[in-house]
């Protein structure tokens, strides 16, 4: 029996993931020692410090050259390694902004950043890996984490409430993601993307149901974790429910990594078949996600869930630059799903690796954008309110520029980039993933996608009214400060403005990122 | 001095942004410092403002003061600056205004000083940036950033009604310069391979050059000569109307041409003094700038189709608007109301491909500028004293307030376009460039009675404000203008007799940018006399290096696929 | 012997009523069951397939199937008894709260 | 004469040459006394204000009168003359000074330059605006000597003339345009002087407005004739040119100096366009390209001159538009003088004669125009029957002279027009004055009826008064108002428009009509005011005469309203042979062109003879009959029947014709309502209903009721999303399946 040869060189790819989960088991060690009341300043430090550290690996991995590791079972390339990037970010962001908001609970404890470390390691690794049964693992490994995460609080209703919902529906779509698997499995033998082109060519000839009815629902799996309509409808209630920075890490990392491991699963499997079925599933997906996580954000009072919903409507985005991976060859006419002849001529490699930046770029800026939102909500509920519902309120923003300017003034760049408007970085992402859709001939779709911005900017500038435009309420409490919160709304807002302003290198990983599946 | 050779513009649009700086660091309750730091900006940027302007050489190249650098590469992007007489002539009026705004502010401001300031100084780099920048998506950039601060300055410091009006104003412009942004980036792809192909103007204008000059001859060639174009040319005749289209929706409703009028009223009756100031001085500009520089120069042909509908528009607006007036209550609407129709003559001028048309409408924009701003800043002195809007609410107010009387008299005649006031020159040009135009007599007929109408309306609410006798006891004890205000009224009525009198200065840097946007419209029209290329063509410095245009990105060997 | 095809359409059975039972069932602990056997379903199809192509991926996926579920068992129990906790009951019909 | 003293008036003391570069001058010195008047006055003081404001238009007048006298320069047997820029080097405009400070504004190839002309035409206007607002500047000294506001009022009237000065001495349509307005500015900032009585604010806006739908028709000539040039220049050939006496190279480069809408280059034009030149181009040639493709030359020279005659309605108070001049008596008195009467309502005549060469292009539009004056004319005599205020009366009598103007112009008799636009300044000047001092002696009473008898208190004001009375009425026929009248129902009488000879007659009937009632109301008025006992409700019970301030200007005046008739003996020798009336010598120079067009064209058919005395004997009765007519009811047969009741028709009449015929109320009610109800209209139903209701917050209202709509979905229950998402992959699922089937 012949042992497959493991090298050290595989597991360099996996460093980030490793410190990440070295912290962790550290935390939840120490943890152990200490007594009820000691301070626990450091867990929040060193969770940030692993994040940082692996972000750190993951920039000077974007270097290394495209390589198979563990047989194949996972890939090291510019693309996962800029996921891990974007993980990292999201993790530290949503770590620091959780000092505060467990301070204020009296819930520090080791498990909660351990389990942010843990889920922060599996999305790393799901964006790595290349394998469905490695996919599924690590899906679950950061699935289950966020179920921790999100029924972490014990008082109250809401967050057992929420995890359940999240576990329930997301159990079941695993469970779907994975019979999906099970039936490509089948009608290729093999389990490796990168084995399954072949393989599924003719699998197209012999049992073409086999195939498709997979894609479908291995898509479909992916969809409830990118929270695409109609798979959407857990989002609000989990959002809501979650600890702010478990919401924040959700939004950013969760969708993120589900996102890349979506692109790498359906950009190979999508060589063996027909291009069509994707594109027009994602472009419907899109399209649906697009309009309605919009139109519903509309009415919300409630800034958490509104904040939920624009994260679906950002999916719907998302999803646009994923369709625009598919298009094979523009059609003649214009229509709204498929592409029109708009398109600049581009060879198709080329646009779709401009996709693909689009892609990368925008994830990047919805993280900063999206937990700096997130961290500023939690900066302002309390817990009173939480059961009433009202904790986070659009009252509670009213009157914040006159009472803290700075944290206005970081809200309102979080939700102008939220809502595409230069010259933040929402601005220049939107517009890579509009460009390269444009490119390939979506033109259709990115009308709707700028009309749906466009009411999306509605409910986002409320935020701003209320911050700016409206008195402070009366007998509102003072806001006290913390370090954690405010390192989180400075980090991001200089992130936001400077990459709508300067996108300076990273648009040069991006054109290395991009070009993975380059053809 | 080599430095301002090459920086004079970064420096007249970055002035402000620098000066929001110290402000920024100004401790809130230092009203005085804040306003004077603001003062003192404006003022250092009206210095190299009129510097820049006097550097513009009318008989020179087309754009000056070029500077470029690479930025964004990878998406066809680069930081491009530079101005035409056109440009240039609106960014005089913009940094004429700033100064002025902040003296107008001095007593109505009373709350949130400091952040008021940051706004107006934010919000004067954004318009001289949107009017300086030559690369298409850094012009988008500036146009909606120019949004946030002037939505701030209408919802926080505006009158009553003033979050609707806040939020109607920025989703009312969202909307077309979103759909805007689709176009420009269609555009940009149709207008050549990678490579090629980049959002600066003047490859943009450049490489669609030829296509449009096609796509002219075969529309004014028999019924379907157009079947049989291929390439560039043929993607133009299908998806050229549906660019143009959004084009002329964005800059249409900052204009803003009927019926995408009614943000204006909102807007201009909410803001405060200084907001409206600008909008009515600046913004509403950048909406003809847009149909002057991109709109119609880059969509020729459909842009010649669609010209009776606008001209249609455009009249209408004129009267429309001077009708609208007739029937207002409120002092600030009606003002607002007759920028529609002013705008009006601006649009019709544009339309009328004609030098004197077109340099009456760049002229237009000018006095707009200078009388509608006055306007209201003297109603917003009035505003200060008595805080209504109602016409009902004055009446005799000549009677405590000659001085004021006389200075609002004085600009209400340049509003009307009496001669000798700049608003006749470029109301007469307007029209007469009407008469010269393609477009039918009766287009020039019915704008001039705007003529009639507009004395009607101004002469009605003077008549309301000023004359008669006193009916309110509240204004019996008005006070005059004092000093400052007097400083700050001045400028603008020097400006109205300046203008009105020796207008050709202006005219003359007008000039060129007029010649070289008439050929350019008229590329669209057939049988019209063609300019040659090389008139045409947009002359713009390229990058330093190569790479000023968008380069493929090489697909790196994929992982292999085993088979 | 039993053609293959069986075999799926048992899984693909199994499936449907393990969806269906998510669906409808009231008790969180049998909608929790019902998601195990969806996950029982495709451990069946992994396994017909594996038979069918001779190789051992399909059997190294379902033990992997089996650990994780083992796993999202440990965590479902736990949010289970943390709803019953918090009010008492594990009717799913009572866990709506948040809503719209 | 004796030949030295000719030669004494042939050398101008400053030579032209010298004199033309500082022709501005006329214009900026009432421009400056203005300024300072407006912006120092308050701290300069009244002495002060009147030193600056008379002493700017006294200066102005010095100056006019070294520019008229430059224009008869014949120093050395050489007349004074200059190139034409417009023709050949041997074609000189003589008996002119001109200079030019150079572009004003130039766009495309449209360019407007600050050009200055004095010929004889605007040279007698020179001195009638500088000569009669001198005086009348004087006679506001005193006369605003109780009112706060005479800095205003001073650099008002210094405007006003300024702003005139540019209207007469303008070389251009454009610049005669600033002008045009400017002086309609200066009125209604004068007419609303005393602003705090909004009836008389409003007299002025009304003023303003109803100038504003004249100058809106001139506007739209002004740009056919730039068309028409343009037009002209694409079509004509070398012998049109010949036949202006220019040639094409000559002419656009005079065009390209001096711009498209130069009196001498529209002269040109006018001279090129008859058919007599057998050029490419006359009045039936349609035009080939631009704008006005398929309009012929002449149509278009038509509708620009009926576009004109709009304006000139505009400004001089004919139908349809003469219904502010009644009101803009709200002004104070010297203002209703200076602008109502002697200077900015004659600038309709003004341009006519100015542009004659171009009128005579077209009889139907001369016919129109003379037809217009003899109804305004007759009208507003009839109004003038009924009116008991006297500033109204004086209204109305000047719009009825300036329609006989307007007749004088419509039939060709332009230098009779001039000459009664002349003599009317005078006149009507001194009765408006006269009115003042009237007034000012009565503690402002206005109403006849409450006057009376004041010969003997007002022992000036009374002989100016009656001297001008007979001045207009003719009544005594040796006095300018008689004879500048006769010479334009003469020339009507003669002058026949090609294809129109009917009207002429027409014209010349109404004008003996003209006569009488002129005769009939003036008479009226000056029985009413000064003759009788003084009437028992008079405000005060004796009136005083007024200072000297106000009754010097009166003497000058009456003398010039009797002197200036020598100017219509026909004195001098007439080029064909026979002798023609001074004035008509005169202005020669300047209305030459009309004629050579008018023989070219053959539209009008100009007589040359002088009236004979049984001409001047016919008009004399007509004038008589009216006098005597006035006479007898306001001597004997009125206060006969005092207390007596009036028969109800009489009432009727005399009702409507107090009230005006009701003009004002109908305009009223068929364009001012209709437009405010458009307006309201459209403001509240299209603007706030449709657009911005429906439409805008509609979407808005839409896309959030959706929104609801599609949060309703979400329950809340796991098992609901569930099933949704359960629903969502079937169909998945079997869209896939679809795909593999198809």
């Amino acid at each position: 029996m012949n042992l497959p040869n493991i090298t050290l060189a595989d597991f360099l790819p996996m460093l980030p993931a490793i410190i990440m989960v070295v912290a962790a088991s550290v935390l939840l060690l120490s943890e152990v020692f200490l007594s009820a009341t000691a301070s626990r300043g450091y867990q929040a430090v060193l969770t940030v410090v692993a994040a940082a550290a692996s972000g750190a690996v993951a920039v000077g991995l974007m270097f290394e050259p495209p390589q198979e590791v563990f047989l194949g079972f996972g890939v090291l390339d510019p693309f996962s390694s800029f996921l891990t990037l974007v993980v990292s970010v999201g993790l530290a962001l949503a770590a620091l902004s959780a000092v505060g908001f467990l301070r204020r609970r009296g819930a520090e404890r080791g498990e909660f950043y351990a389990l942010m470390l843990f889920a922060s390691a599996g999305m790393s690794l799901l964006a790595m890996s290349s394998e469905f049964i490695t996919i599924f693992v690590n899906i679950e490994v950061l699935s289950i984490a966020t179920y921790a995460l999100t029924a972490y609080l014990r008082r109250g209703t809401r967050p057992s409430e929420a995890g359940f919902k999240y576990f329930i529906l997301g159990a079941f779509s695993s469970a779907v993601l994975l019979y999906g698997t099970a039936l490509l499995y089948g009608a290729t033998g093999t389990t490796k993307l990168n084995d399954m082109a072949g393989p599924l060519q003719q699998a197209l000839a012999t049992s073409p149901a086999l195939v498709y009815v997979g894609a479908v629902l291995i898509a479909a799996g992916f969809a409830f974790k990118v929270a695409a309509v109609p798979f959407h409808m857990w989002t609000p209630d989990v959002y809501e429910g979650a600890p702010t920075p478990v919401t924040a890490l959700m939004s950013a990392g969760v969708k993120a990594a589900a996102f890349a491991s979506l692109v790498r699963v359906f950009v190979t499997v999508g060589k063996g078949m027909d291009p069509k079925l994707p594109l027009m599933l994602f472009a419907t997906l899109a399209l649906l996600t697009m309009v309605a996580g919009n139109l519903m954000a509309i009415p919300q009072r409630n800034v958490k869930r509104m904040l939920a919903y624009s994260s679906i409507a950002h999916a719907g985005y998302l999803l646009l630059g994923v369709a625009a991976l598919f298009v094979a060859a523009p059609g003649e006419h214009f229509r709204l799903l498929s592409a029109s002849s708009l398109s600049g001529g581009t060879p198709l490699d080329v646009a779709r690796s401009d996709a693909l930046r689009g892609i990368l770029y925008y994830l990047l800026a919805y993280t900063f954008s999206a937990t700096g939102a997130f961290a500023m909500v939690s900066a302002l509920e309390r817990r009173e309110d939480e059961e009433k519902g009202t904790a986070w309120d659009l009252e509670r923003f009213a009157g914040l520029a006159q009472r803290r300017p700075g944290w206005a003034f970081a809200m309102a760049a979080f939700m102008l980039s939220l809502g595409g408007i230069p010259p933040t970085v929402g601005f220049m992402s939107k517009l890579l993933i509009f460009q390269a859709a444009i490119d390939v001939g979506l033109v259709g779709l990115t009308v709707v996608a700028v009309l749906s911005s466009a009411a999306g900017a509605y409910y986002y500038l409320r935020v701003v009214v209320y911050m700016f435009m409206h008195p402070i309420p009366e007998g509102a409490q003072p806001l006290e400060r913390n370090w954690g919160t405010e390192a989180a709304l400075v980090i991001a807002t200089v992130a936001v403005v400077l990459l709508g302003i300067l996108p300076g290198h990273v648009t040069d990983w991006l054109a290395q990122a991009g070009t993975l599946f380059g053809q | 001095m080599s430095f301002f050779d090459n920086h004079l513009l970064n420096v007249v649009i970055y002035l402000p942004l620098v000066f929001a700086a110290l402000v920024l660091m100004l401790p809130a309750s230092e009203h005085g410092q804040v306003r004077a730091i603001t003062f003192v900006g404006m003022l250092l940027d009206l210095v190299f403002g009129v510097w820049a302007y006097f550097r513009f050489e009318p008989s020179g190249a087309e754009f000056q003061m070029e500077y470029r650098v690479p930025w964004f590469q990878q998406f066809g992007m680069s930081y491009h600056l530079g101005v035409d007489g056109l440009a240039v002539s609106l960014l005089l009026l913009t940094v004429f205004l700033g100064p002025l705004v902040v003296l107008a502010s001095t007593t109505y401001i009373q709350h949130r000083i400091k952040e008021f300031h940051l706004a107006l100084l934010v919000l004067q780099t954004t318009m001289l940036g949107a009017l300086a920048s030559m690369d298409v998506l850094l012009f988008y950039i500036f146009f909606e950033a120019m949004l946030i601060p002037m939505y701030l300055m209408v919802g926080v410091w505006g009158a009553e009604d003033r979050r609707m009006a806040a939020v109607k104003f920025f989703l009312y412009t969202l909307v077309g310069s979103l759909l805007m942004l689709v176009a420009i980036v269609a555009v940009y792809f149709i207008s050549g391979g990678p490579g090629v192909r980049s959002f600066d103007y003047g490859t943009l204008y450049n490489n669609l050059l030829a296509a449009n000059q096609q796509l002219a001859a075969c529309a004014s060639g028999p019924e379907g000569a157009c079947a049989s174009l291929d390439g560039l040319a043929a993607t133009l005749h299908t998806y050229g109307p549906w660019m143009f289209a959004a084009f002329a929706l964005a800059f249409a409703i900052k204009v803003p041409m009927w019926p995408v009028h009614t943000w204006l009223p909102d807007a201009h009756v909410q803001a405060p003094v200084a907001g409206s100031m600008i909008l009515a001085g600046v913004m509403l500009k950048m909406g003809t700038y847009g149909f002057w520089r991109f709109a119609i120069p880059l969509f020729p042909v459909a842009a010649h189709a669609a010209r009776p509908f606008l001209a249609v528009l455009a009249v209408i607006g004129i009267v429309y608007g001077a009708l609208m007036c007739l029937a207002q209550r409120d002092i600030k609407k009606l003002i607002a109301y007759s920028s529609v129709s002013h705008l009006g003559y601006c649009m019709l001028g544009l339309l009328a491909v004609t030098g004197e048309g077109a340099t009456g409408s760049a002229y237009q924009m000018l006095n707009h500028g200078i009388s509608t701003g006055a306007l209201f800043l003297l109603f917003g002195f009035l505003y200060e004293r008595r805080h209504t809007r109602l016409m009902s609410d004055y009446g005799g107010i000549a009677k405590v307030m000659p001085v004021f009387t006389a200075a609002f008299v004085i600009i209400t005649f340049s509003s009307v376009a009496v001669p000798g006031t700049n608003g006749f020159i470029g109301e007469f040009l307007v029209l007469m460039g009407t008469f010269k135009s393609t477009l039918p007599l009766g287009f020039g007929a019915f704008a001039t009675l705007g003529v009639i109408l507009g004395a009607a309306y101004m002469l009605w609410m003077v008549q309301k404000v000023f004359f008669g006798s006193i009916t309110h006891r509240e204004n019996q004890h008005l006070r005059d203008m004092n000093l400052r205000e007097m400083l700050t009224t001045a400028p603008f009525i020097v400006l109205v007799a300046v203008m009105g009198l020796m207008p050709q200065p202006f005219l003359d840097r007008i000039a060129p940018s007029t010649d070289r946007y008439v050929a350019r419209a008229s590329v669209g029209a057939p049988g019209a006399t063609q300019a040659k290329d090389d008139q045409l063509r947009v002359e713009v410095m390229s990058l330093p290096s190569t790479a000023a245009a968008a380069r493929p990105s090489v697909p790196a060997a994929p992982l292999a696929a085993r088979e | 012997m039993v053609p293959i095809t069986y075999y799926l359409l048992l899984a693909a059975a199994l499936f449907c009523m393990g969806m269906f039972g998510v669906l409808v069932r009231t008790n969180a602990l049998v909608v929790f069951m019902c998601v195990e056997l969806m996950l029982n379903a495709v451990n069946l199809t992994f396994l017909a397939f594996a038979r069918m192509h001779g190789n051992g991926l399909g059997h190294v996926s379902a033990f992997f199937v089996i650990a994780v579920a083992a796993a999202e068992a440990a965590i479902g129990l736990a949010i289970v008894i943390a709803v019953f906790r918090s009010r008492g009951t594990v009717n799913v019909d009572d866990i709506r709260t948040m809503k719209h | 004469m004796d030949g030295t003293l000719v030669e004494f008036f042939r050398t101008a003391p400053i030579p032209p040459e010298v004199l033309s570069p500082s022709l501005g001058l006329i214009i900026l010195l009432p421009l400056l006394g203005a300024f300072v008047c407006g912006v120092f006055g308050k701290w300069l003081g009244r002495a002060n204000v009147h030193l600056v404001a008379c002493s700017a238009i006294a200066g102005a007048f010095v100056l006019s009168l070294l520019a008229f006298w430059a224009t008869s320069d014949a120093a050395g047997g050489r007349v004074v003359s200059m190139a034409n820029p417009f023709g050949l080097d041997r074609d000189t405009i003589r008996y002119a000074i001109a200079h030019d400070y150079g572009t004003w504004f130039a766009a495309g190839d449209f360019r407007v330059n600050f050009g200055l002309l004095v010929d004889h035409l605007s040279g007698i206007l020179l001195l009638i605006i500088t000569g009669v607002g001198f005086l009348i500047h004087l006679y506001s000294t005193s006369y605003m000597e109780h009112d706060d506001g005479y800095w205003r009022f001073f650099a008002y009237l210094n405007l006003f003339v300024a702003a005139m000065l540019t209207l007469v001495m303008a070389d251009n349509l454009v610049l005669l345009f600033v002008g045009w307005e400017g002086v309609g500015m200066a009125s209604y900032l004068l007419i609303g002087f005393w602003y705090t009585d909004s009836a008389k604010a409003w007299a002025g806006r009304k003023a303003f407005v109803t100038n504003r739908i004249g100058d809106f028709a001139f506007l739209i000539a002004t740009f056919l004739l730039i068309l028409t040039v343009g037009a002209f220049n694409r079509q004509a050939d070398a012998r049109d040119y010949n036949a202006a006496g220019s040639s094409r190279a000559r002419y656009e480069q005079g065009i390209s100096q001096k711009g498209p809408v130069t009196f001498k280059g529209l002269e040109k034009l006018a001279l090129a366009l008859p058919q007599g030149s057998g050029g490419a181009v006359s009045l039936a040639t349609p035009i080939e390209s631009g704008p006005l493709s398929g309009y012929t030359f002449g149509g278009v020279m038509t509708a620009t001159m009926l576009l004109f005659l709009l304006g000139a309605a505009g400004k001089s108070a004919q139908l349809p538009l003469y219904v502010w001049l009644p009101d803009a008596m709200a002004g104070p008195t010297p203002v209703s003088a200076l602008i109502h009467a002697a200077t900015m309502v004659t600038a309709g005549v003004y341009l006519f004669c100015r542009m004659s060469s171009l009128l005579v292009l077209s009889p139907t539009a001369m016919a129109t125009i003379a037809i217009v004056g003899a109804l305004t004319s007759l009208l507003a005599a009839l109004i003038a029957f009924a009116q008991d205020d006297i500033k109204k009366v004086l209204a109305y009598s000047t719009v009825s002279q300036l329609g006989i103007m307007f007749m004088g112009v419509g039939m060709g008799v332009f230098w009779a027009a001039a000459m009664h636009l002349m003599t009317h300044a005078f006149f009507k000047a001194c009765l408006f004055l006269g009115a003042g001092s009237v007034m000012h002696g009565n503690g402002d009473e206005t109403d006849i009826k409450k006057l009376g008898g004041l010969w003997k208190e007002m022992k000036w004001t009374h002989a100016t008064f009656l001297i001008s009375t007979l001045a207009i009425t003719g009544i005594f026929p040796i006095m300018s108002g008689f004879f500048s009248k006769d010479a334009i129902f003469h020339g009507v009488h003669h002058n026949h428009l090609h294809g129109l000879e009917w009207v002429s007659t027409f014209v010349y009937v109404l004008g003996l009509l003209i006569t009488a009632s002129t005769a009939f109301y003036m008479s009226r008025v000056y029985l009413l005011t000064f003759t009788g006992k003084r009437s028992p409700e008079a405000k005060l019970a004796h009136a005083h005469e007024s200072a000297w301030h106000m009754t010097l200007p009166l003497v000058i005046l009456a003398f010039l309203a009797f002197a200036t008739f020598v100017y219509a003996l026909p004195l001098m020798p007439r080029s064909g042979g026979g002798t023609q009336p001074v004035f008509e010598n005169f202005l020669s120079p300047v209305l030459r062109p009309a004629e050579a067009v008018a023989r070219a064209a053959e539209t009008v058919k100009l007589d040359t003879s002088s009236p004979s005395v049984g001409d001047y004997a016919f008009a004399w009765m007509w004038a008589l009959l009216g006098g005597g007519a006035a006479a007898f009811a306001y001597l004997k047969f009125f206060p006969s029947r005092v207390g007596q009741p009036v028969p109800a028709f009489a009432r009727a009449v005399r009702r409507t014709a107090l009230n005006k015929f009701y003009v004002d109320e109908l305009y009223e009610f068929i364009l001012i309502r209709p437009v405010k109800f458009v307006a309201f209209i459209l403001f509240r139903v299209v603007d706030a209903l449709v657009i911005d209701t429906v439409l805008v917050r509609g979407t808005a209202y839409v896309t959030e009721k959706v929104g609801l709509g599609l949060r309703r979905l979400q329950t809340g229950d796991a098992q609901a999303y569930a099933a949704i998402m359960a629903l969502a992959i079937l169909g998945g699922a079997v869209y896939a399946l679809l795909q593999v089937l198809s």
